[in-house]
């Protein structure tokens, strides 16, 4: 993995700026690579789309921005419209299946999971972008899930890393099962 | 002197700029912090608000921020490091007590996190067009310090950097971090307190009756003291003797202002701080700062590739500009290319140093996002036809 | 005792005579004097008068009227707003008696 | 005895409240008849009758005429940005809670473009004492109307009568949350030196509103006489009524001042809000800012060799 670049979106309020800071932080901190996130704030909070751009390096990142994603993790419908023709060709598409419905005719790789439903079996509807970390660390393999979940532990309020975590193991249970879908082009991205 | 163990937070974090800068000031002995909450700077108030209290600090959340700004200056006059953070619309009510602090000789931080102006202009947005307004801002002739970190990691290290250079100084330091940089996410490592280098203030050692607050003795910076010490000292934004009096004459404010500037200038050498890659041999030099440099990285890259000779130039230290650095490249290279995230203010110090020995093609960005590399790249062409 | 113009509820105490009113002395640094008056006029015991001399700065500092009279109430060296006036204790001598 | 004295014969023993002055800096700047100088005076024998350690006291000044009071204090004095005098006050204060911070200054200064640094520092009750000597109208800049100037008041900006409304500063300052507030003028001096004795002595935002003349510019260009003049009318037109409401000693032109003690009251102040809040959720691990690190840095420093 030289350098990978992801596309987290969806509705502000999903979480999916904490999905990307989870993913990253496993990358940087627990796994001792590089990851750089950068989100982009809007005025309004809640309900308006919502992204963050997340790079995976060996090496550290000096082109801070994507210049075409390799994955796209998109947890709305707007949000995947709004994003998906900067997906490179042959990237990969991370969804929230329960409210993602992908183009038919896309040419990208797809793994999808109803993760605001899985979310909602455990309780909380807000742990939906637990699920897609576990949803992307299964599928892609860019970071171990043992990263993961420290990185979880690490991240999230206390006293609330153990429904994180369950959401987390749904998620790399549907990951898991789609593995070797898609694999990162092995050549660097300048 | 080693940092105190209570304000360092040792290990490996993932933060983004403003929340390590924040970790950087706490680790530099930053006891006081006073501001008013404005995007994008508004993080590091939040986390110095959460961090303070077990380690004794005082945080307030002033009025406005003159307000902020004069609790700084009165903090450090009470022995307190002490710092603010803003953005534009703040910086711009800043600049009034930034120039008393420059005129009572206070060592103090301020951070500028940018956004594009001006006015709100874009409050959530990035811009670096403040870097004038930070060398020329507050009325009067100064000098100022002005830092420009590019990645949370440096804005930890800058802080300290910051807060070291305000007391060497004895002047309130800037740091022109951008809203990229403040929101940015990155690996932070934070080393063992003893590895920390932490300048403490120069208490005066003389007793009451011998100390003259403003008397230098010859190496241009005075000995601070602190209300409360004994020495009962006046300490004026009037023009002053050495004792700290009002001394309006000309030949005072000859010797006050020069020795404010001087004191800079002279030690230009010693504050300045770049970083730099390929310069020897290079046919164009790309010269930038915060955000603006890992975005012509990718630019540089591309030009290289293409065999073209280009160095890489990065302002870590913005005020003073490194001058001397500009002259001596001017006479070597066939141009510079001047990306910033405002319509052409780095690259008019560029353009002046230069002296027409060397083009200056000036990448302007007015501000919102950062450049399209693509831009920058055009430019090192243009330069090399 | 004559009437005051400056206290214009002025009464005699009824034990004054058995009071021991105690004496001050003014200095006065005449060359920090701006001339305001304000000692002269508000003194309860009309101690100080304007004098006709000039000071460096040409105003005419206060010069006494009645010696004897202070009772180092202080009142000049509160209200003299340039510092100019001191009041020390002076000696308590014989009962006061008008 | 009367003992009259020039230059270096007089008795240094004598004028015993010089070792709170810069003498060095007499005379003073302000004009003659002017009430700064009786204000600084009660001031200085305020200090002299509390028993603080003047090494202790530090005095906060903005700019304009009574904003120079700093520059003639013998403490630790500031003179420092036009309206900024309390701000920069309440970081010394809170960084350094051994000192007594004292801020000097006028009515236009505080009241107007301080303002809004005013009713705040009042609002949080901050432990400050701030003396306000108001003459009605910006003196240094050559007599402007300000906040406190009366209506019909003629400044060189209001040459036709001042329109506004001004503020009453008693009334302000303990809506805003003073806990002392008072009002005398400069004629009187006992009463003045025991208000500011009493406000310095009280925890919180202590308030002395001290009416003074400004014989040169508001009292001249309004037909009022003499500085001695103005002093002669505070004898005569002035009540003193204590408890008064705050509200209801608003100051009209020509008209009598309500002169007293309005406010004094306890609350708890601004650091001990603050600390009762972080106790509560933070307990043993909250560390009170008893004393800049810097300051005990600096005693180390000054014991070695």
């Amino acid at each position: 993995m030289a350098r990978t670049e992801i596309r987290l979106t969806g509705f502000g309020g999903q979480g999916v700026i904490m999905a990307g800071y989870v993913i990253g932080r496993a990358a940087a901190v627990e796994e001792g690579r590089h990851a750089t996130l950068n989100q982009s704030f809007g005025p309004e909070a809640r309900g308006s789309a919502c992204s963050a751009q997340l790079i995976l390096s060996d090496d550290l990142v000096t082109y801070p921005y994507l210049r075409h994603s390799d994955i796209l993790v998109a947890m709305s419908q707007d949000a995947y419209r709004r994003f998906v023709s900067e997906v490179r060709p042959g990237g990969l598409l991370v969804f929230d299946d329960s409210l993602v419905e992908p183009d038919p005719n896309s040419t990208l790789a797809t793994v999808g999971a109803p993760a605001t439903r899985i979310a909602e079996e455990i309780g909380k509807r807000i742990m939906a972008n637990m699920v897609m970390v576990g949803l992307f660390t299964g599928a892609t393999q860019l970071v171990s899930p043992e990263a993961a979940r420290a990185a979880i532990t690490n991240s999230v309020p206390t006293g609330t890393s153990d429904v994180n975590l369950a959401a987390f193991e749904r998620g790399l249970e549907c990951g898991l099962a789609r593995a070797g879908t898609w694999a990162v082009r092995e050549e660097a991205q300048t | 002197m080693q940092a105190e163990a209570s304000g360092v937070l040792t290990g490996t974090h993932y933060l983004d700029g403003d929340h390590a800068f924040a970790e950087g000031a706490l680790a530099a002995g930053c006891r006081f912090f006073a501001c008013y909450p404005i995007t994008p700077s508004t993080e590091i108030a939040e986390r110095t608000a959460r961090r303070f209290p077990p380690m004794g600090g005082v945080f307030i959340q002033m009025e406005d921020e003159m307000a902020a700004m004069a609790a700084v200056l009165g903090a450090v006059w009470g022995g307190a490091k002490a710092m603010t953070c803003t953005s534009g619309p703040g910086f711009s009510l800043m600049m009034e007590n930034l120039g008393l602090g420059i005129m009572m000789e206070t060592p103090c931080v301020l951070v500028n996190v940018q956004r594009a102006g001006p006015s709100t202009g874009l409050p959530t947005m990035v811009g670096q067009a403040d870097v004038m307004q930070a060398r020329w801002g507050s009325h009067g002739d100064y000098e100022i310090i002005a830092l420009a970190p590019n990645s949370p990691q440096e804005c930890f290290d800058l802080a300290i950097e910051a807060f070291n250079l305000s007391e060497r100084y004895r002047v309130p330091t800037l740091v022109m971090m951008d809203e990229c940089v403040g929101h940015m996410t990155e690996k932070v490592v934070i080393p063992e307190p003893e590895e920390i280098e932490v300048r403490p203030r120069e208490f005066t050692t003389k007793k009451p009756g011998d100390y003259l607050p403003y008397a230098t003795n010859g190496n241009l910076v005075p000995e601070m003291v602190a209300a409360g010490q004994g020495h009962r000292i006046h300490s004026t934004g009037l023009t002053h003797d050495e004792r700290g009096y009002p001394d309006m004459t000309v030949a005072a404010q000859d010797v006050l202002v020069r020795r404010l500037m001087n004191k800079i200038t002279t030690n230009s050498a010693d504050i300045i701080r770049v970083e730099s890659d390929s310069l020897e041999g290079a046919d164009v030099v790309v010269v930038s700062y915060g955000i603006t440099s890992r975005v012509a990285r990718a630019a540089i890259l591309k030009a290289r590739e293409e065999g073209h000779a280009v160095g890489e130039l990065r302002l870590v230290t913005i005020w003073p500009f490194a001058e001397n650095l500009i002259r001596e490249l001017a006479g070597k290279v066939r141009g510079f290319v001047v990306p910033e995230i405002n319509l052409g203010q780095i690259a008019l110090e560029v353009e002046r140093c230069a002296a027409g020995r060397a083009r200056t093609i000036c990448v302007p960005h007015a501000g919102g996002s950062v450049h399209d590399p693509e831009r920058i790249y055009e430019a090192i062409v243009e330069v090399m036809s | 005792m004559k009437a005051r113009t400056s206290s214009r509820f002025w009464r005699e105490p009824l034990d004054a005579a058995k009071r021991i009113v105690p004496r001050g002395s003014v200095h006065i640094r005449e060359e920090r004097c701006k001339g305001c008056n304000f000692c002269v006029e508000f003194c309860p015991r009309d101690v100080l008068v304007s004098s006709p001399r000039f000071n460096l700065k040409g105003y005419h500092p206060p010069d006494v009227l009645t010696d004897r009279s202070c009772t180092a109430c202080r009142l000049c060296e509160l209200l003299c707003p340039e510092f100019a006036i001191a009041v020390s204790d002076a000696e308590r001598e014989v009962p006061h008696a008008s | 005895m009367i003992v009259k004295e020039t230059g270096d014969a007089a008795s240094e023993s004598v004028f015993n409240r010089e070792d709170m002055l810069r003498s060095d800096r007499l005379p003073h700047i302000w004009c003659p008849e002017c009430g700064i100088g009786t204000a600084l005076s009660c001031f200085t024998s305020a200090l002299g009758r509390s028993n603080y350690d003047l090494d202790k006291v530090a005095v906060v000044s903005g700019i304009g005429c009574s904003g120079r009071v700093a520059g003639y204090v013998k403490l630790d004095s500031f003179h420092t940005t036009h309206g900024r005098a309390i701000p920069f006050a309440t970081g010394l204060r809170l960084a350094n809670p051994e000192l007594k911070v004292v801020v000097f200054s006028g009515d236009g200064d505080l009241i107007s473009i301080g303002g809004n640094h005013f009713i705040h520092a009042a609002r949080r009750n901050l432990d400050l004492t701030v003396i306000c000597v108001n003459n009605f109208n910006y003196a240094m800049t050559g007599g402007q109307v300000g906040p406190t100037t009366p209506v019909g008041a003629v400044c060189s900006t209001t040459p036709f009568g001042n329109s506004e409304l001004p503020f009453n500063l008693p009334g302000l300052a303990a809506s805003s949350g003073a806990v002392y507030v008072a009002r005398w003028t400069t004629l009187h001096v006992r009463r003045l030196i025991t208000a500011m004795e009493e406000a310095m002595a009280k925890r919180g935002f202590s308030f002395v509103e001290v009416i003074s003349p400004c014989p040169t510019l508001y009292t001249r260009r309004n037909k009022l006489g003499t500085g001695l003049d103005r002093m002669r009318d505070y004898r005569d037109s002035s009540d003193i009524r204590h408890g008064a409401a705050p509200d209801s000693v608003a100051i009209e032109f020509g008209g009598r001042i309500t002169l007293g003690k309005f406010v004094d009251v306890e609350k708890p102040t601004f650091q001990d809000r603050l600390d009762d809040a972080m106790r509560a959720s933070l307990g043993d691990k909250y560390r009170k800012n008893d004393r800049p690190p810097a300051v005990q840095a600096s005693r180390r420093a000054i014991r070695e060799p």
